[in-house]
């Protein structure tokens, strides 16, 4: 859909939407998820469901934020400076979240988490899973400037 | 929200972690410096209260998971008390609950593995 | 301060920036508190001081809700679709939230929130009073095509 | 987070108003709704309790103390009971806390206004 058509579609629709823009870092996902906690508890979604969207959007910023380490790390001349942002979409029965990053991508994780304790395991399989078990759909769009993870979540009523 | 870590030592193969807070990308870092102090000190059993815990996301499950595994591999385990509910739900559509030992108080983690806290 | 320079002197000084932009409707006000609540939390300011940020930047978010309500009734053919734009730029030692909205000026409120029951008193001034009281700063800048609220919040460590 | 209102009728001039949640633009036309329908009722003493509120702002201010001089008009009182410690505060910085009475209890308050709850 053209930014036009969208822009379009959601005037129509009246869609609610709310947008966050905060940097790629590790200290300010909690921040994200606080605001998807107030957006989720706008909607027509029980406790359960809530929490579960709270975490699954923090899976994503996570997602994001150690790929951006990785990428600072393979590649030193990236500024280190990225962004992630987060649009949320509300209608009267679902919720989309869009989790954007401007992390390059191409650059797999393998061996930057290494761990001379060895307490570190794959957790990128972990949060991924998490992902799909806590909303109704994934997609993860990947271009060479970024990553787009969009979660669905159908609210059923309270 | 930030985690605070309070680690008593029972005896020398030992130790009992109360938690606090949320166990996020951010703050696990310092849980798991914290643990690989532990581990460095031949630890063999931790107990881990989760009581006040309020948010766990895969950065946490990961550190926790192996942690397990390297107490395992030295006969010793990782103790799981207490965990809200939320954070039980958490356990539980992973899967991990099967491979952890949760226990509902210090007490009953200590009477499980014979320990003293 | 041009965008490009503000875009530079953010770069050199390594400025972290959360921005937030949700529809400018009553219900949308708590997502808006909840995530100054997850910024403020992350600088050293005392818990006293995060609830100060928390109430100062809601009132600001009320006040342009009730401009917006004040506008639509005065010009009905205004759309009625506003957002608020909330820019929170943290440094080591202040916080600066700017709320923006984009409901046009110059439709006094008077007589609109006039109230059969006799219970409604001046709230603007009490939210005006409120933010005064909060933070170290409060600027007001106001054009024609909305206004934008600038809260300044100095943080001593705790 | 939103606003719980549980209103009980001790006597014909007299509403016990508990509230739970938060006081904002969005929930307080839910409040002045519910406070107009007591008003229409002929109350003179409305005691409310504020244990449970999180977060008063303005317009829950504007319409406590339109509340009270409604009240005061007719001889009655409008009586807080129990505000958090948040809450007192907001009263103390905007110089309310010297036009409302604020009372620990509601006991404190029946026997303050010589009602019965
Ligand atoms: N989502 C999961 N559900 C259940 N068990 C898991 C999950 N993720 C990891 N584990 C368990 O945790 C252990 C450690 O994980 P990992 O380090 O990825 O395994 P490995 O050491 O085989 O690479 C694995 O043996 C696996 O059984
Ligand atoms: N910020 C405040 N601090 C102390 N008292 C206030 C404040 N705002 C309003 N009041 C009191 O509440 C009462 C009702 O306010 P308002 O309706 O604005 O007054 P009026 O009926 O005189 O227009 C006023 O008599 C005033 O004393």
């Amino acid at each position: 859909m053209t930014d036009k058509m969208e822009k379009l579609s959601d005037a129509l629709l009246d869609l609610a939407v709310v947008t966050l823009t905060f940097p790629c870092s590790a200290e300010y996902v909690s921040i994200a998820r606080l605001a998807i906690l107030g957006i989720a508890s706008r909607m027509a979604f029980s406790y359960d469901e809530v929490e579960d969207i709270r975490l699954a959007v923090g899976e994503a910023c996570t997602h994001a934020v150690e790929r951006s380490v990785v990428a600072d790390m393979r590649a030193p001349t990236n500024d280190g400076h990225g962004t992630i942002t987060i649009v949320s979409t509300m209608t009267i029965n679902e919720l989309t979240v869009e989790i954007k990053d401007d992390v390059p991508t191409g650059f797999p994780p393998e061996g930057v988490f290494q761990d001379p304790v060895g307490i570190d395991i794959d957790r990128q399989g972990l949060g991924a899973l998490l992902m799909e078990i806590l909303v109704d759909k994934v997609d993860v769009d990947t271009t060479p400037n970024g990553t787009c993870v969009r979660l669905v979540k159908h609210a059923h009523g309270v | 929200m930030n985690l605070t870590i309070t680690t008593t030592v029972p005896s020398a193969n030992t130790r009992l972690i109360r938690l606090s807070g949320e166990i996020d990308i951010y703050t696990s870092a310092q849980l798991k410096q914290e643990i690989a102090k532990v581990l460095s000190e031949g630890v063999r059993f931790i107990v881990l209260n989760l009581s006040s815990v309020e948010y766990l996301d895969s950065t946490g499950l990961g550190l926790l998971i192996g942690t397990l595994k390297r107490l395992r591999e030295h006969n010793g385990n990782l103790v799981i008390v207490s965990p809200s509910v939320r954070i039980v739900r958490v356990f539980e559509i992973t899967g991990l609950y099967k491979i952890f030992d949760i226990c509902a108080t210090e007490q009953e983690a200590a009477e499980k593995e014979n320990l003293q806290l």
